[in-house]
């Protein structure tokens, strides 16, 4: 098959979903040996400074409209909702501190997190339990999702803005290092009973990466 | 939400006339460590070189002239404010530091710490918040022909979804738990049949309570055996099966039988 | 405004449309006295044999797969298809109280349990059966694959959040907790199933297999 017609395929493939796709389920669509990382490079090539670009986010791949025609088609869909301050930065410090326990989101912001704020992250499909850390109480750690990662056109969180910066002045670094005490970290209340019917010990933190 | 502010939210009085004499509503902020934050940019000097000393006694007066509402709210506040007091009088006085302690300079330095943390994170979420984000600023296909690509998503369901459902099931179930136990009660029609056969065995006016039930339980239910008796009086004499009289107010009921075969 | 900018107006326009858009609806977006046929027959063109055609319908545009590929659009063409309610909680009764049994899953939810349901979350690869209990009967056990982890993205089942947490998460607000007994509530998984011979040994722990 030629390359062209390749190109006509995964080009169909991705114009047709609204959702990323891998490149892995793009190849499967194609002949065996095909080159699907050229491919897919030629065909952003393609679509460079046209009205619809060829993006890779959360390590897939998907078709967008231009960012510089926001301005056009915004008026077409809904106010969208708008996220609290409480809520915003609560998920600036989910992802950029991931996995983070929601004791360290209180340490960082000064202040306990009110109800109904992962609640609100987590129905948007941002945040995501990544499993428990290995400390006493064994406090549930949270961390984004793939879906965080299309929503704001990342490829993984590696790519966060001010990631590096944020790395470089020690901001990153293990919250409590830094820790004034100033509030309780101890909290019964988010002790919990394990889920019988599992004993395996295993990993909790996995860094940030995109699953 | 309790927490209303949009990033967006540049409603809050951060920048009063007068810069040294702030008056705040803790209404308006995110907590201490954002009062802290607001006070220290009157200071207009990069946060590294913020004088902790004004900083503290510029929070203390914020304190003391806070209006708050709600005491739970306050906790956070008090519990800084004592920190900082703390704090001063440890950068005030000479320091004479125990071997577990923190010096007073390296809690200030924590603290500045923190102030900066806070406002880095700030930083990137509103760089974050500023990004082309989907259905906002681009757009995916907006008819997508169907394909599935990927052999696992059969169903759209999330863990959301997951955890939506148990804690719904919960709340359903803690609401069904309720069982609102049965009064224990002398009925109407135990109190009507008691008293039909009672009433055949009194040869002539009979004080009615003298036909209460013996051994109906407590008080409770004794009262209980009163009212149900009364009220089985008058639907007798309302059948006609019975007659009811009364001398005086408060007085004794009498009742009889009225078609007493003697 | 120059032409190819007016074209890559339309070409956005037509990709993020849930519907055919009218050359007129089209020019109410450009600016007064675009040439609305010549820029949709430009763009028309420049899609011309590629994997996605502008095509008009009815006196409306749009962009539509090309006809020699719609064979890939019907290779898998498997709907994504809903749950319902009583599947979405059967399944986190049975995520949450593994290994339970069928009665058990039906004295949780105080309702029998429908034919069908365990069918579409077995057929689905969520759920497995685990063996069976040691207790009369020696009824069936069930509990969440490693599919199921992999798909909702959690390394074990004790990823998931426990009451406590949901109560924290904003989950449970309107419950009053004093009703909810957050530690007398997976009665069903202490009790640990027999092992059948060697077929099912993994009774309980999914392991950190997920990838």
């Amino acid at each position: 098959m030629e390359i062209i017609e390749q190109i006509r395929i995964i080009e169909a493939l991705l114009f047709a979903s609204d959702k990323p796709l891998s490149s892995i389920a793009l190849a499967d669509c194609l002949p065996e040996g095909a080159k699907i990382t050229e491919l897919l490079s030629d065909l952003q090539e393609q679509y460079q400074g046209r009205g619809v670009n060829l993006v890779e986010v959360a390590g897939k791949w998907m078709f967008q409209t231009a960012p510089d025609l926001a301005f056009l088609l915004r008026k077409e869909v809904e106010e969208e909702k708008r996220l609290s301050r409480a809520a915003v930065e609560t998920l600036a410090i989910i992802a950029y501190h991931q996995p983070v326990t929601r004791a360290e989101v209180e340490e960082v912001r000064g202040v306990s997190l009110s109800k109904g704020i992962l609640d609100v992250l987590m129905e948007a499909r941002w945040v995501r339990p990544m499993g428990r850390r290995r400390t006493p109480g064994r406090p549930m750690t949270y961390g984004t999702s793939d879906h965080f990662l299309v929503h704001f056109g990342l490829n993984s969180v590696k790519d966060l803005p001010g990631l590096a910066e944020l790395k470089a002045a020690g901001f990153l670094e293990n919250v409590n290092t830094s820790r004034l005490n100033l509030l309780d970290d101890q909290k019964p209340t988010e002790e919990q009973p394990e889920l019988p019917g599992s004993e395996d010990e295993k990993t909790d933190d996995q860094g940030p990466s995109a699953e | 939400m309790t927490e209303q502010h949009s990033i967006f939210d540049d409603s809050r009085p951060v920048t009063g006339d007068d810069e040294h004499r702030l008056i705040l509503d803790i209404e308006g902020f995110e907590g201490p460590l954002d009062v802290l934050l607001s006070l220290a940019r009157t200071q207009k000097v990069d946060l590294k070189q913020i004088s902790i000393l004004e900083l503290v006694q510029q929070f203390l007066e914020f304190v003391a002239e806070a209006k708050v509402q709600k005491l739970e709210k306050a906790a956070d506040y008090l519990v800084m404010a004592a920190w900082l007091a703390y704090l001063k009088s440890r950068l005030l006085l000479p320091e004479e530091t125990a071997e577990d302690e923190l010096s007073a300079e390296e809690m200030a330095a924590r603290l500045t710490y923190q102030l900066q943390r806070l406002s880095a994170i700030r930083d990137v979420s509103a760089m974050l918040m500023s990004r082309n984000q989907l259905k906002r600023d681009v757009f995916a296909r907006g008819k997508p022909e169907s394909v599935i690509v990927t052999k696992n998503a059969t169903f759209d369901l999330s863990l959301y979804d997951i955890l939506r459902a148990y804690a719904d099931h919960k709340t359903r179930k803690s609401i069904a738990d309720i069982r609102i136990h049965k009064r224990d009660v002398y009925t109407l029609d135990q109190a009507l049949d008691h008293l039909r056969n009672l009433i055949g065995t009194a040869i002539d006016w009979t004080d009615l309570f003298q036909f209460m039930p013996d051994n109906v339980g407590g008080a409770a239910m004794s009262r209980s055996a009163k009212a149900s008796l009364f009220t089985a009086s008058l639907e007798m004499a309302r059948q006609g099966k019975a007659e009811i009289v009364q001398k005086q107010t408060f007085g004794p009921l009498f009742i009889r039988k009225t078609d007493r075969s003697d």
